[in-house]
């Protein structure tokens, strides 16, 4: 064992540190790794866990990252006080990760090589394999409870309460019940070995609070597919590819829950696992023309693929939900980093002049919410919605308020007309804006024997629905399609305000999952006097609050984590903004954007621009 | 431009089964050349709708884009249609089915919709056996864009400029049987007779059948030398059976006898009456198909007619297993789990 | 046949009007209808025609429009001084068209129905189809000469010269000189009718100038295919599509004429109809990947397909030439008319951050040019350049500067490494920044045996094209996209400036075809005393001079030929401009935008804002 | 993440005819799961490139995504690879193919890469008869997204989650021969006794080479009840013929014998010697190779070994015309007509 010594820098404190697990992918370590944060939730800890895996199956390494913030804060943050390396692949990196004064476990099975040894930090080796080889004799579990042993030093470091941990275990072996005593024998020889070998607990640890209430711990693409059954989706297409993939996947298994009809065992829903994205999305689009909710979840690759069936939706205006779980692109990209990075290719895409409804939800619980209202604002507004999340959002999981559905909610299903309602009718024109909404009335196949009945294209048409190439028609058209954008500026969800009027020159504006981040942020620099109004922008088009918004305020600093400012240049074409006006601050490198990455960028803009005294730069820098 | 045809009426037209003229089966006034094939097969699709008393507001009409994906607008005007984007009539149909599975569902489409860029979704519908029928308006050109070949072009065939296709041909029809399309049949715009009977008994199986009907392109490839014209393919016919839809819906206890005359029944108790004119040909056996196919071509013959069937599969909503009302049709009740579910979902997650 | 009678507001003049042809498609009109503005061309007058035709095959209704314009203005304009109208399905329609004291050609071998008969239009009948049922044999002459005979009576009616026509005959005709006579014969069929039967030649007509020169009369598509066989193309993939279809049969046409090896008859060349443009692009890319100049032309729905691969070709840094003959969208739109619609999603295609180079020409010999020079900035900068012109641009002839080639002028091939190169190098590294332009050097398979070889790939990777997940590599690599598009900049082609220095606060900004329009309404605007700068745009990423006329202009007028002005947000973003400074002056009908429309937009915002008096104005709208 | 591998070569490793050892025809350190079926055709490509002393420059690895599709860069280091997008590789390789018609191309993909997202533009490439060794590493399901059905997934087969697939499986194999593919093998990662020269085989084969590869996956679909597990294919394998490349390039008058040995010459003079071991099957002939696989898959078997062959067509650098001279390497002197040309250009427009 390393010898050990006196430390500078040490963290301390509790409730508030980061733990790092370097793991080999594909060693069952996802498992403990969960088992580990979800018992800091069950101690009403706040906690974020945030899984760094490598884009293949097998024997790469992979990252857990989980904060624990007494504050709340559930963004990213660097600076890692405790490593639990048990890679030999990533090990030297892993140890140059933690930061001086940190603490590293490893599996000390084996002496560290010399050249691994830092001065500054603090080593606490623990003989897994030793350990493991010694109580087991399955292979696999060998190898499975080796991950279980670091789980149960940590209980001892962090002061895990045993009773939650064993909890989990029964719940997680709920049917399976003969595994949970080799796992609490596993968790037992970590906790034990600790007590005899270290001094514990650690000076960073965890204390029960009461911070979490009725929260929920939940990953966002669950959370969309729940959207989706509550929502009435009945028709999914889909392509695998992550970050997406458990969208439709979680959706299955809800559906077998809760949509299976109980009288005759059929299923009131359809799944197809499409040959391509191109599919996936002709098939959303067949069936909401013919009357049936349905969506297609996918990321980047998918969206580039479905560009020219969009232009299609939009044309010829039919209702479809798109999620997007966006990763690092372009192209290939990077497929298991985050990025918030298709916004400009999802609000214009296609040829011609299109623009598409976008949404962008920030929790697990906005999943659900924004997930099942876009079912009712693509009927409504009978064309293409698009759910923007992200890798981070849709693959980690969340602290979450709880998901919340109203009693008496009906599904909004727009101007569909009846058999009654077309008997009543005098000619019917498909394209007609009657109500001068730009919104006008669809029927749909089926419905009345002579009336009703039209083709829908892609091509030009008047008004009901006759193909034509009249210059004066198609105008009209086009001029209609943007009439029913100006509509969907008040259907759209409305932004989320952070103070009521306004309270400074300066705002935020940031969407989606940059929100634990930058609201973090926004109390760093209020600690430090310097205040500042903030919006989280919900949706494309603008809701007229987001116009108000950077009307009001003379500079604001639009966070978003791609490299071109692509909410940026959608605000500024959109309400016609001067650029100056809108200060980006950007992360690009495919991990989620920091609290400190945001707090220093606005610091820098303030300082440059005499807004911030030099002492008070000092100290945010 | 499309031309809305006069309103008037013969008062005594006859009426079909559930009252409809023929006249109400018609679309709007065609745009295709005059003499284009595919005005002969939407023809055709108009009888054979009128000949089964199908109410029209109970199909539904999906195609690409070329002049045969136009055609939708062209018969069934009482019918909605949905002439989508180019290769992609496939998916926009799964979808439009798994919607509703009440509907009569028509795929038209074109050989350069199908063969060129739609080839993935072909492929892909007939593994689904998704219940359709699918009907390739097949002139080896792209006609809407001017006359290049198309994959179905024949090798050796001569475009009307002169030029030679060198490629061989996709033939749809043996891919369709070799993928395990569970009804393969192969017609001529120029033979209605033919091609009515066929199209009604595609209507009725249940599952996915493809009709490829070569369709002449008067404009583009109806010259000399191009295999694709009427005059070579009139010269050119192979002929596997004729056939009879026998409407009866009786239990018939011997499905198949050999000899002759053969008699097919169809899921919904619908019989096919098959009158053999090709030897060692078995409608219901696939190799036996692919070798009269093959043995055909090598004749430099276009086998027409029934090529292959197949009762055995379930369609892809049995498949999947799909609740017997249409899903387009469940309202909140069945498909929302509702408040206190959902607060049982979190306290799942707490 | 229809009484003269007296007409008010009669056009009068020389060289100075329009002539519009109404027939049906697939008759044969359109050979008969070019030999008319040949003939107009060929006696040194400035023409333009302009096919306005529908979606389908045969049968339906189809026009011709003929400018003529002494003062040399090339764009489209309203208002029909003669139409010659020989399609019974449109002639209502196009009687109405005919501007008041304007004239009608018809063929009255059928009398007129009375509701036609308009009081204020001069009605001139002409028996077509008698003459030609008296003098032909043949059905399809009949059909065929009906055209010829109206070119005859144009020609006495607006002064054509006949010997012109015969020399135009006899050209269109070389190889089939016996089709030459009855096509004579069905000219004075028409000559002598009219000259028997009217007075002539009308108020309006031609007379012989000088104002041709040198230049030449050609279509846009065909311009870009030879620019392509000059440019050094060798392999070109491409998918049949309106309008961009001509673009490589054109190449194919020049490419048997200048690309075979004469010495084997073999082909310098190779082109693939591709099954779609998904692959069409695939192959461009491989072939570009593996060293062959590539190209492929589609309009907006293939460029819709493409998005996929044109992300590759940004992130993989791979060459491609894609042309872009834009017509009208959404979707399927109107796939026989011209639009400027597809910037947006060129410039910023395929999800991630992306960013294209585009080009934009004007006319034929922009074509040309541009598209030859497309092919050394796609392999300089290593990535996708899109060469965006429009149907207007590519079908249409139109009068041009004839085409140039600089004798000594080299491919360049930009840093590609020869075997001796890599002999002389330490370790290669694909994506190292080594001159700081952001460019670093390609290797093509097969250079050396054992250095330089490499996997390029749409994912992350370090300067050495080794795969990687690293955060910071990946960001670097990002950083250096940014930088090579700076070097772009000095890279992409000049603007036109229309003025030394400054010499209006106002100023216009256009591009494309919209060129010919734009510079009549300056024209029409400065005869007015309104004189404003202008600058036309060739290229994305913005010129340094783009730049600097922005800032330097208080006002900006940004013409274009699309509903959301997609050209303003480009500037908008790109540059940061203030979006108050352009005033979009936009046209998407489908129809070529007009020197009026122009004319009138700025006419309207500069006296809503105070700077035209009302008296001014009011002789501009 | 890559490893680079040790640098070190063993200094008697044995050279092949143009001095290169077989380390010389490695590449990175494979990420793929230990025991993929994946490596084992990366060391098959590897093997067969050292055996037929291929220039490693002069071959082009070409891939779409997929865990197969990431092999290239674990085989032939010193080859050019393009590791391109999802199902899109055959077009990159007709356009990488079409610039240089000199290297070796070598178009690595995966089931899902080729039978669902990739289909097209594996059919056209086909068509095309692109001179290329076409490679699907065959697991039944989507390795990379963590182990979905795949659409050669056979009916029937059980996921390692337990579902059954309910869908017919695409086989690849004979819809390649279907179309006319001019070389179809099939063989499984396991036998590189067959794999290899089978390899061989398609490098010298001038026109379009299919192998389809059952590559089993051990992390999703190796399990009980799975039909592309190791255990399963070891136990369902049948074979058409044992394989011989003979390397004299000898003109052969006798071009194929009836008999159980039969020699057949490809276009550069090389001579396949096929041990037939299947009855009934002709290698040049497309029927006969459809029926044999049919045959076999009825009988559950699948059938590995050269199935079909045709050295009647030229390659798409044939069937175009191209120049000798590669198109990459051509300059400005036979691509560019010129000034004075131009000007003549310009002439014919006034
Ligand atoms: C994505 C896309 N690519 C190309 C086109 C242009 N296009 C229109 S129709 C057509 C071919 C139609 O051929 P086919 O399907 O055989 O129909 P036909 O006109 O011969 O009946 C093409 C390529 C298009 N509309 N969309
Ligand atoms: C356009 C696109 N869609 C989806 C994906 C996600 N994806 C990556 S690999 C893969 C499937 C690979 O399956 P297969 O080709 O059989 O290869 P295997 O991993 O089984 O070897 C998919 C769908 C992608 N990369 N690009
Ligand atoms: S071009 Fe050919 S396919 Fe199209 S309408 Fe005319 S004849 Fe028919
Ligand atoms: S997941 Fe399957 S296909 Fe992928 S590397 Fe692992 S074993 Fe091979
Ligand atoms: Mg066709
Ligand atoms: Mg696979």
């Amino acid at each position: 064992m390393i010898q050990k010594m006196p430390k500078k820098n040490s963290t301390s404190g509790v409730n508030d540190f980061i733990v790092r697990f370097a793991n080999v992918n594909g060693t069952g370590s996802a498992s403990a790794n969960f088992l580990f944060a979800k018992s800091i939730f069950r101690m009403g800890i706040p906690v974020t866990p945030k899984n760094i895996f490598p884009s293949n199956i097998q024997g790469l390494p992979t990252w857990y990252e989980v904060r624990v913030s007494e504050k709340g804060y559930l963004g990213r943050r660097e600076g890692i006080d405790l490593m639990v390396a048990v890679n030999a692949q990533s090990l030297a990196q892993d140890i140059q990760n933690v930061k001086p004064g940190g603490y590293l476990i490893y599996d000390s099975t084996k002496r560290l090589p010399g050249e691994l040894v830092r001065p500054d930090i603090h080593y606490m080796g623990i003989p897994m394999m030793e350990l493991c080889n010694e109580h087991f004799t399955n292979p696999r579990q060998r190898q499975l409870f080796k991950n279980i042993i670091y789980v149960g030093a940590l209980a001892v470091f962090l002061r895990i309460e045993f009773e939650v941990l064993v909890q989990l275990l029964n719940e997680q072996f709920a049917g399976k019940e003969k595994l949970v005593p080799p796992n609490i024998q596993a968790l037992k020889l970590g906790m034990d070995y600790v007590k005899e070998h270290f001094e514990y607990p650690l000076p960073f640890h965890l204390e029960r609070r009461d911070l979490i209430g009725d929260k929920i711990m939940v990953d966002g693409n669950s959370a969309c597919a729940l959207g989706a059954i509550y929502g009435g989706a009945t028709v999914v297409a889909w392509y695998p590819i992550t970050p997406s993939t458990s969208v439709a996947e979680a959706f299955e298994k809800f559906a077998e829950k809760y949509r299976v009809d109980k009288a005759t065992g059929k299923k009131n829903y359809a799944i197809v696992q499409a040959e391509d994205e191109l599919a996936a999305i002709g098939m959303v689009i067949g069936a909401n023309w013919n009357g049936a909710r349905s969506f297609t979840a996918t990321s980047g690759p998918g969206v580039s693929l479905m560009n020219e069936f969009m232009g299609l939706a939009y044309f010829a205006e039919v209702p479809a939900v798109l999620i997007d779980v966006q990763r690092a692109g372009p192209s290939t990209g990077m497929p298991t980093r985050t990025q918030q990075s298709d916004l400009l290719l999802a609000a214009y895409a296609s040829h011609g002049d299109t623009k598409h409804i976008l949404l962008f939800p920030s929790t697990p619980k906005e999943c659900f919410e924004l997930s099942a209202q876009s079912f009712d604002l693509a009927e409504e507004l009978q064309t293409l919605v698009v759910l923007m999340t992200d890798l981070d959002l849709g693959m980690n999981d969340h602290v979450s308020d709880p998901f919340v559905w109203q009693k008496d909610r009906k599904y909004r299903r727009g101007k569909v007309l009846s058999a009654d309602e077309l008997d009543g009718l005098g000619r019917y024109g498909r394209y007609l804006d009657t109500d001068g909404d730009g919104i006008p009335y669809r029927t749909i196949a089926g419905t009345h024997p002579t009336k009703g009945a039209f083709t829908t294209r892609g091509t030009s048409r008047d008004e009901y629905a006759v193909y034509t190439e009249d210059n004066k028609a198609y105008q009209r058209n086009m001029e209609r399609l943007v009439k029913k954008w100006e509509t969907a500026k008040s259907l759209v969800p409305a932004p989320k305000e952070y103070q009521e009027g306004k309270s400074s020159e300066f705002g935020m504006l940031f969407f989606g999952t940059s929100i634990f981040s930058a609201e973090e942020a926004k109390d760093i620099l209020t600690g430090k006097g310097i205040s500042l109004d903030a919006l989280r922008i919900k949706a494309f088009p603008f809701h007229e609050k987001v116009r108000s918004f950077v009307e009001d305020h003379q500079v604001l600093f639009v966070i978003e984590q791609n490299r071109d400012g692509q909410m940026r240049t959608l605000l500024i074409n959109e309400l016609e903004v001067a650029p100056s006006k809108l200060i980006p601050v950007l992360n690009f490198d495919g991990m989620p954007i920091t609290a400190d990455t945001i707090a220093k960028a606005i610091a820098d803009y303030l300082y440059q621009e005499n807004h911030l005294h030099h002492d008070l730069y000092q100290t945010l820098v | 431009m499309t031309y809305i045809k006069p309103l008037f009426r013969h008062p005594k037209l006859p009426k079909n089964k559930i009252g409809y003229t023929l006249k109400e089966y018609e679309g709007a006034l065609s745009t295709l050349c005059a003499g284009c094939g595919h005005d002969s097969i939407s023809a055709a699709i108009v009888q054979a709708c009128y000949d089964l008393s199908i109410e029209p507001h109970r199909v539904a009409k999906i195609s690409g884009i070329g002049c045969s994906s136009k055609t939708p607008a062209y018969f069934l005007g009482n019918s909605h249609g949905f002439n989508s984007v180019h290769g992609r009539m496939p998916s926009v149909a799964t979808g439009a089915n798994l919607a509703n599975k009440e509907l009569v569902y028509f795929g038209v489409s074109g050989d350069g919709d199908t063969a060129s860029i739609g080839m993935g979704q072909f492929v892909h519908a007939i593994r689904r056996n998704l219940n359709m029928v699918y009907l390739v308006m097949n002139n080896g050109c792209y006609g809407l864009t001017k006359g290049q070949d198309s994959a179905t072009a024949d090798k050796g065939s001569k475009s009307k400029a002169g030029s030679v296709n060198p490629f061989l041909p996709v033939d749809l029809a043996s891919m369709a049987v070799e993928l395990g399309a569970t009804f393969v049949a192969q017609s001529f715009s120029g033979d209605k007779g033919q091609l009515v009977p066929l199209i009604k008994a595609a209507i009725h199986h249940q599952g996915f059948a493809f009709i490829n009907v070569i369709s002449p392109c008067v404009t583009f490839n109806n010259n000399l030398g191009s295999t694709k014209s009427y005059d070579f393919v009139r010269g050119h016919l192979g002929v596997t059976s004729q056939l009879d839809l026998v409407m009866e819906k009786e239990a018939i206890s011997v499905d198949y006898e050999k000899g002759s005359v053969v008699r097919v029944a169809l899921h919904d108790g619908t019989e096919l009456e098959l009158s053999k004119l090709a030897n060692e040909w078995d409608p219901k056996n696939r190799i036996s198909a692919i070798n009269a196919i093959e043995n055909a071509r090598e004749n430099e013959q276009v086998l027409t007619g029934l090529l292959y069937l197949n009762t055995d599969y379930g369609d892809l909503h049995e498949i999947l297993d799909t609740t017997d009302t249409p899903l387009n049709q469940l309202d909140e009740a069945s498909l929302c789990p509702g408040t206190v579910t959902l607060e049982e979902i979190n306290r799942g997650l707490q």
